[in-house]
């Protein structure tokens, strides 16, 4: 009974709080307004958060951070409670969500539903391509679907006779990694390129990340004995990267590319790449590290990647872009060119922008490889 | 006894007839052609030592598995006239027949109501229950309430039926289990297994009342009890038990108190006999005074007690009055107060370490729950406190030590082949052991600390007649060519007079009395019942 | 009760075959499974040296942690769901092992020298809790271990660590996987290994995890480990005999934090990474699921149920994806039957009825 | 005969009656103290909430809102739990797979095309003969393997996730015919990842009666008035003393209801944002009928039979109770019953992901239980409906708490599961650590 007691004077007190709360609230000015950004920890990716970070350096208060939680696929809730706290504020005008993790959908739909006027920009979407295009504003996202054919011309172009794909039946529930899947073989199968497909244990399953790792550790080493050294080593899951990465430049195979192409991604951790205080974030060194330790490994040319972080591009060009739209300098919600001016600057240089199937809102960005 | 003889065979109508029970465990015969009948609204005592084969006439009477797993029981049961073959205790109870236990069997969460009514609840209609079956249908609370209360008005108890049971007394936990006995709409006869052993004076009196008062409800009652008074005061006809044999069967106003308590100790041959040394001129070795220990159940209320050197001392007498609580205390496994000194020395109370430290051992009456390491091996329950108490059986090596694997497999062999333990080498563990082998470990264990007093406890509790002896006689052996004084405590009378030099009577956790092996019967009988004391 | 002992004395044989079935059983038809998948395996041309090779290295570098299970359940704490704690004591040597810019073989020694320490002092202060919840161990452990391994992340996140090797490539903290590779990587599987018959015999890592077990087998044949197992197995005996119940314990909680600190050191320096922040939080899970597969109990362990159970549960990890990547080539069918027929193998002989 | 009595040895029996009648006459202080050592994790948890609740600078509407929501959501399968601690066998086992049994009712519903609360009632209907064969296994299982149900229900859960993926993720479009461009996969084979029920299931429930919250306030208080008070009006009638500390109890439950009409009349004729929350009422009366659900089953013989197995297995099946149907029944209905609150819980989510959102179900949801009071052996409505509003409050306040008392938005969500499971073990051990010192006593 007390306890029940203790709850409901809590509840007075918060409802006490909220008397003066009420009347905080004030009209907000055109130039007061704030754009939200939503990322992972560095736990689950560094670039997003670093880029956010960076975000809030160059625009100071008008950014606000906030982060999805590690074990967002069991903590939804907290996903959608963190973005309705960002939306609760009237002065945020625009959220950035990168990666828009499963989730997403939920918490952008209860979002609308109070915020119908909030802009929502989401880098890499993890959920349904077809669900997500009808919630985010802008979808940006990697084009997985080219990417099948390119990346097995790629392989083929570094010199691979046998290409390698490692996923698990979760993600395999992903269409667009299901469709880059198949179109991969099918590129595969026309230039002459063998296409293996193997199931590693999930990371969420009963063998755990561990389990995944140690998998990949093993396996790959067992392929390199069957199909010789020019085997193209692919992976979908980003915690496979690592021991992928190190097994195929140790026993001489080919990495062609991450999942999430970065040269921040698991390549500085997986080649064990020394970084200075002072080289922190200078991108061109990093490239150079990174080629210097792969040709000490004599692996020159069978080690690539993107040139650019993707993620920290789309959590940049999100930001600019809503600056632009908030202050009016867009065509409406959707605006491409303004969003392809934006993301040329951001790349530097040209950007390969896809729509995906019939969504106006909704591109796939491309990049040539960085051959290592 | 004539007479109840010819009752017996009367065509009289009686609630229950046991006709000729015998038990036989795998060659040991336990029980010998008990005959006994009740009429209804009878009380009819029982009386008999630990060990005399009370548990297993209660076990036959309520189909046991342990009966029937063993090969079952000779003779006839008739319950009301008919034969009856009971089955389980199931059976037992939906043939009327009603026990109160020894130890609780009560949810101690739940409410006097919950536990008078368990599985027997009275339920009504709600909605629901008309398409979803009996078992939706709701609790009829206050018809339960009232029924219990009925039951509890029975037994004069005034307490509220809806209480929880688990912040009860002890005694009103024994009345509890009365009354949900009572609730029972066929209950024609009821089992009472030594029901004032945790009550106090007053609540067995209360208790008394209360069987008189269900008996004249004509309910036959079976009444089980160490107290003699309480016999003569309650019961109708009373049997004598001793060592599986009927010793006599006689109505209350035929008997008295002291032929009750002589018939029940029975002179009989005892196993070990030995002549017992002049121990006057001793010294003293333990002097215990104003000892108080705080043992549930068995707590000590001031003891005043010397042991003398060499001599093999026994502590008796009834269960619950504090006599367990004395080696207990001394050894320091329950909080106590007093003096103790050894060998001149002070004991440090309720430290364990350093009382072993200091020569005494001690053999528990808690077999498997204090004395065994159940899961480990012979040798290392019997090595085991010689490690921890004197770093011996071990190799030591700077900080580090080692088990001395040789020097304990050589003395664990010396210990199985000496205390004849039967087992299937040193390394079996004791779980696997039957009871006496069990008891003898603990005794090895206590030995390998090479005790100048040792305690033993209950060393014969539930282990057979050729082990209890071979007990016995491995204690006078150390009395004899160690020099190893032993204070015994036994629930068994005639196994502390048959080795002890001196019986210390504990009643109400004070001395009664310090008797020799070689006084009366009567004069035993009386002081453990409480009936007299030394000083009065 | 005088019918127990003769009642035993006749079934003594039976009873004995019944123990050994309920032992047994269960891990019975994991190894028929094991072996039958090990056969299914050559008849699909994959390697079986190959198998062997990997499940061996596996085993050995599982070992330890799993082991630490053992200290917990013999002082009768239950299941040492607090790994993560002995693991982040590991990592933390591990790094400043990096950070004291140590190479090789003293490398790896010189954070088993830095971690065990901490691990003994978080190990101690760990113990005394676990004292107050008596009874609740093993879930309050289990929170403990997510909850710390979070108050890790924000300090691995503003760690003070200076090595250019642990750096973020962007911003301040330590990274996620750090590379061992040129400092102790698979110091102990390299040294001394070799080759029979095509199996990579990893003879330091074996002999590591060997003489760990022996250390553990031999503490508990000591004074002190005696006492902790009585204080577990039955804390009124212990009492009795004078020993101090909460300080075994304490002991106990101490051994298993030690061994974790050091199982996950192996662990890292096999698999050529340190992983941290999040990368601890179900290793619990797994190294108690070993064990238990191998036959302990919450409240009975022994050394024999970690070596088999470690081999048989990364056994089946390592053979069964392979071989179901052969026979199941339609996509990911693989996957779902490995988990599938694994797990219900593994169920399966869980609910065998045991003896106890 | 010299029938002897001992004046010195105090009788247990009125030494119990003197314990009780102390307990009756405790000084304030006392009280207070005895308050706080009962109530400890409760307060510690207000406290923790109230703190969080300052440093994150939501506004009370937000807060409303979320909470309402969230309780919504989660409460039914909080409540779900309740029956398997009654009968003794822990929590967390049952419950995975009961969600999933839901979670493929909605699925079929979904494709079919129902919507609206027409295809909550179908997906209800068609989830029943799953969960409660899923639970008959499940209690099977878990009498066969006594003692190891914590690692067999975790097996079992990894178990059951390979079958659930095995259909969804290969049967479906092979063995079970489903053609759907936007839940099968572009392959003609295995569902997407995320399945969208905003134009179907989506608050088919929660949108059959939305109400502002005070006026759900306003509303709840008045029935709760008039049940106070016919309450109080009937114990008048009987006149009985043992209803006097229920009565003091009543009438203050009663003062209270008024001040809560006070305040939503007050607040319901403001221009407070509080009215724009909109609580899911119908949901609530669906929540507020299982409660009801959970005290009549205690109410009846079933209800009995699971506590006096949680009690004690032992004196159970002494009494002739069956105990391992009894066990089979607690999960049978604690699944379906997990199955209906999966429906619940999705509908108000909108979304979801195909292979992931069940599989976490059981441990919130035991974890708010615990933290409302529930211990392995007695779990009540009010443990589940408290246990619900912390734990979210907590849930809610604690990320925004967390970043701004770290200063850091990732640092905050770190610091956020360090407290957060932090506290959860914290309240777990007070509640070891309370028995712990009870049993000493």
């Amino acid at each position: 009974m007390s306890k029940r007691v203790l709850v409901l004077a809590l509840v007075c007190i918060v409802a006490a709080g909220s008397l003066f709360a009420a009347g905080q609230r004030e009209a907000v000015g055109v130039d007061d307004y704030r754009i939200g950004i939503m990322t992972g920890t560095v736990s689950q990716g560094e670039e997003e958060f670093r880029a956010a970070e960076n975000m809030k350096e160059i625009y100071g208060d008008k950014i606000v951070i906030t982060t999805y939680p590690d074990r967002f696929m069991q903590e939804q809730e907290t996903t959608i409670s963190n973005m309705m706290a960002m939306a609760s504020d009237p002065q945020v005008k625009a959220i950035v969500m990168v990666q828009a993790v499963p989730g997403a959908t939920a918490a952008i739909q209860r979002v609308r539903e109070v915020r119908p006027d909030i802009l929502f920009i989401l880098g890499a979407p993890q959920e349904d391509p077809d669900v997500i295009a009808r919630y985010g504003d802008i979808n940006l996202q990697t084009n997985d679907i080219a990417r099948g054919a390119q990346i097995a011309q790629h392989s083929q172009d570094m010199g691979a006779k046998v290409l390698v794909h490692y996923s698990f039946p979760r993600h395999m529930s992903i269409e667009m990694l299901a469709v880059r899947r198949d179109l991969m073989k099918a590129e595969a199968e026309r230039i002459g390129l063998k296409f293996i497909e193997e199931d590693a244990p999930d990371p969420t399953g009963d063998a755990g990340v561990p389990g995944t790792q140690q998998f990949i550790m093993e396996d790959v080493p067992r392929k390199i004995a069957e199909y010789g050294k020019d085997t193209a080593f692919f992976g979908t899951n980003c915690a496979m990267m690592e021991p992928l990465i190190r097994q195929s430049v140790s026993g001489g195979a080919i990495f062609p590319v991450q999942c999430c192409p970065s040269p921040y991604h698991a390549l500085p951790g997986a080649l064990g790449i020394r970084i200075p205080a002072d080289k922190q974030g200078n991108l061109e060194w990093i490239r150079e590290e990174i080629a210097k330790v792969v040709a000490a490994n004599n692996s020159t040319g069978r080690v690539a990647t993107w040139p650019v972080p993707v993620n920290m591009m789309y959590v940049e060009a999100g930001v600019r872009y809503s600056i632009e739209f908030i202050e009016g300098r867009t065509n409406g919600r959707m605006d491409k060119d303004v969003l392809i001016s934006i993301m040329e600057d951001v790349a530097g240089g040209g950007v390969d922008l896809e729509e995906y199937q019939n969504y106006e809102n909704y591109f796939l960005y491309m990049s040539d490889h960085l051959i290592f | 006894m004539q007479r109840i003889r010819d009752r017996t065979l009367s065509k009289e109508s009686f609630v229950l007839q046991m006709d000729g029970i015998g038990k036989e465990y795998y060659g040991n015969r336990v029980l010998n052609d008990i005959s006994l009948a009740i009429r209804p609204g009878e009380i009819h005592g029982i009386v008999g030592e630990n060990g005399a084969g009370k548990s297993t006439l209660m076990n036959i009477l309520f189909g046991m598995a342990v009966i029937h797993s063993t090969g079952g029981h000779d003779g006839t049961i008739k319950i009301d006239g008919k034969p009856s073959h009971i089955s389980s205790p199931l059976q037992a109870m939906q043939l009327g027949i009603g026990m109160v236990h020894q130890e609780f069997m009560l949810i101690p969460g739940y409410s006097i109501t919950e536990n008078i009514k368990l599985n027997r609840e009275i339920t009504k209609d709600n909605i629901f229950s008309r398409f979803a079956g009996e078992r939706v249908k709701t609790l009829n609370v206050e018809a339960m309430q009232k029924d219990a209360r009925k039951s509890l008005d029975t037994l004069n108890m005034n307490i509220e039926e809806w209480a929880v049971v688990s912040g009860l007394p002890v005694g009103h936990k024994q009345f509890i289990e009365i009354a949900r006995e009572l609730d029972k709409t066929n209950l024609k006869l009821l089992v009472f297994d030594e029901p004032t052993a945790v009550l106090t004076e007053s609540e067995a009196d209360r208790l008394l009342d209360a069987m008189k008062h269900i008996a004249q409800a004509g309910i036959a009652i079976l009444f089980i009890t160490h107290r003699l008074h309480e016999i003569i005061e309650v019961c109708d006809t009373i049997t004598v038990l001793r060592d599986g044999h009927l010793v006599v069967q006689k109505e209350k106003e035929n008997t008295d108190i002291y032929e009750l308590a002589e018939m029940m100790v029975g002179s009989r041959i005892t196993d070990v006999t030995r002549e017992i040394p002049d121990i006057s001129a001793k010294s003293t070795i333990l002097s215990v005074k104003n000892l108080q220990v705080d043992m549930p159940g068995e707590s000590v209320k001031g003891v005043d007690l010397e042991v003398k050197e060499g001599e093999i001392l026994g502590i008796g007498g009834l269960a619950g009055h504090g006599k367990l609580g004395i080696s207990n205390g001394v050894m320091g496994l329950y909080d106590s107060t007093g003096t103790v000194m050894f060998r001149g020395t002070p004991v440090t109370l309720n430290n364990p370490f350093s009382v072993i430290n200091q020569g005494l051992a001690f053999v528990s009456e808690d077999r498997r729950g204090v004395g065994l390491l159940l899961n480990s091996s012979i040798e290392l329950n019997i090595v085991f406190s010689a490690i921890q108490a004197h770093n011996e059986f071990v190799i030591k090596r700077g900080p580090f030590s080692q088990m001395d694997d040789k020097a304990i497999r050589a003395y664990a062999r010396k210990m199985i082949k000496d205390l004849d333990i039967r087992c299937t080498g040193p390394q079996q563990p004791t779980r696997r052991l039957s009871g006496g082998n069990q008891q003898k470990v603990c005794i090895a264990r206590a030995l390998a600390l090479k005790p100048k007093l040792l305690f033993v406890s209950e060393p014969t509790r539930g282990i057979d007649i050729g082990a209890k002896k071979l007990v016995l006689e491995t204690l006078v052996r150390l009395n004899k060519e160690f020099g190893m004084t032993v204070v015994m405590t036994s629930s068994e009378l005639a196994e502390l007079r048959s080795i002890c030099g001196r019986i210390a009577i504990v009643t109400e956790g004070k001395i009664a009395g310090v008797l020799k092996p070689t006084d009366s019967d009567v004069d035993f009988g009386l002081m453990m019942a409480g009936e007299i004391n030394a000083a009065g | 009760m005088q019918q127990v002992n003769s009642e035993q004395q006749i079934n003594r044989f039976d009873h004995v075959k019944k123990q050994i079935l309920s032992f047994g059983i269960p891990r019975i038809i994991i190894i028929i499974f094991l072996l039958s998948l090990w056969i299914i395996a050559t008849f699909l041309d994959i390697p079986f040296p190959r198998l062997l090779s990997d499940t061996i290295v596996r085993w050995g570098m599982n070992g330890v942690l799993v082991l630490s299970m053992v200290p917990s359940i013999l002082a009768g704490t239950g299941l040492y769901f607090g790994l993560p704690i002995g693991i982040i004591c590991g990592l933390v040597g591990g790094l400043l092992a990096i950070e004291m810019n140590l190479v090789g073989f003293p490398a790896f020694l010189g954070a088993i020298a830095f971690s065990v320490p901490l691990a003994l002092l978080v190990g101690g202060a760990y113990g005394w809790m676990l004292n107050k919840i008596k009874g609740s161990e093993m879930t309050v452990a289990t929170y403990a271990g997510f909850s710390i391994v979070s108050l890790m992340c924000i300090f691995w996140a503003m760690a003070p660590f200076r090595s250019p090797e642990m750096a973020w490539p962007i911003g301040r903290g330590v990274r996620v996987t750090i590379s061992l590779e040129g400092r102790y990587a698979r110091v102990l599987n390299e040294f001394l290994s070799f080759d029979i018959f095509g199996v990579m015999i990893p003879t330091g890592l074996i002999l590591f995890f060997i003489f760990m077990c022996l250390a553990v087998y031999l503490f508990f044949r000591s004074k002190t480990g005696l006492a902790i197992k009585a204080g577990g197995e039955n804390p009124r005996f212990a009492q009795a005999t004078g020993i101090d119940v909460d300080k075994t314990r304490i002991i106990g909680t101490m051994l298993s934090t030690v061994l974790g600190a050091v199982g996950i050191l192996v662990y890292a320096q096999s698999f050529g990474f340190i992983q941290l922040y999040m990368a601890p939080l179900f290793m619990g899970f797994l190294a108690a699921a070993a064990v238990l597969i191998g036959g302990a109990s919450i409240s009975r362990a022994t050394i024999l149920n970690v070596l088999i159970g470690t081999f048989l549960f990364q056994g089946l990890l390592v053979a069964a994806l392979p071989v179901a990547n052969r026979v199941a080539t339609l996509g990911s069918l693989a996957e779902i039957s490995r988990i599938i027929v694994s797990n219900g193998i593994i169920l399966y002989a869980l609910a065998q009825k045991s003896g106890e | 005969m010299n029938k002897k009595h001992n004046n010195e040895q105090k009788p247990a029996l009125t030494a119990g009656i003197e314990e009780i009648k102390e307990i009756k006459h405790l000084t304030p202080g006392e009280k207070i103290k005895k308050f706080l050592v009962n109530n400890m994790v409760t307060i510690l948890f207000v406290i923790l909430c109230g703190i969080g609740l300052r440093l994150s600078g939501l506004s009370m509407a937000f807060y409303l809102n979320d909470i309402v929501n969230r309780i919504a959501r989660n409460s039914f399968l909080i409540l779900a739990l309740i029956i398997p601690v009654m009968a003794g066998m822990g929590l967390n086992f049952a419950i995975v797979l009961g969600a999933m049994a839901g979670q493929a009712a909605i699925i079929f519903v979904t494709h079919w095309g129902f919507g609206g609360p027409f295809g909550i009632l179908l997906c209800a209907l068609l989830a029943a003969p799953g969960a409660l064969f899923l639970g008959w296994m499940t209690g099977r299982l878990l009498n066969r393997a006594r003692g190891k149900e914590m690692i067999t229900s975790l097996i079992l859960g990894f178990f059951a996730n390979g079958v659930y993926q095995l259909i969804f993720l290969l049967m479906i479009g092979t063995i079970i015919p489903m053609q759907n461009e936007v839940l099968v996969l572009s392959s003609g084979i295995g569902l997407r990842t995320t399945i969208d029920l905003s134009d179907g299931l989506r608050y088919g429930l929660d949108d059959i009666i939305r109400t502002p919250f005070p006026l759900f306030v306003l509303m709840f208080s008045a029935v709760a008035l008039v049940v106070l008070v016919v309450l109080l009006v009937r114990m008048r009638s009987r006149q009985l003393a043992v209803d006097a500390p229920k009565r003091k109890k009543l009438i203050m439950w009663s003062v209270f209801t008024l001040v809560l009409l006070g305040w939503s009349l007050m607040t319901h004729f403001s221009l407070s944002q509080i009215n724009l929350v909109r609580v899911p009422t119908f949901t609530m009366l669906v929540i507020a009928v299982l409660c009801l659900f959970n005290i009549f089953i205690v109410k009846t013989k079933l209800g009995q039979d699971f506590r006096s197995v949680g009690q004690d297995q032992h004196i159970a099946q002494v009494s002739g109770i069956n105990v391992d149907r009894t066990r089979i029944q607690a999960i049978m209905i604690s699944t379906l019953l997990a199955a209906w609150g999966h429906i619940i819980f999705l509908q108000n989510l909108g979304a979801f992901s195909t292979y992931g959102s069940h599989e976490q179900v059981g441990m919130f949801a035991s974890a708010a239980i615990l933290i409302g009071g529930a211990s392995v052996s007695k779990a009540t409505v009010g443990h589940a409906i408290l246990g619900a509003v912390l734990f979210h409050t907590l849930f809610i306040v604690s990320p925004l708490a967390g970043r701004n008392l770290m200063g850091d938005a990732q640092l905050g969500e770190y610091f956020r599961t360090f407290v957060a499971y932090g506290v959860i073990g914290v309240s777990l051990g007070l509640h070891a650590w309370r028995k712990l010192i009870q049993s000493r006593k």
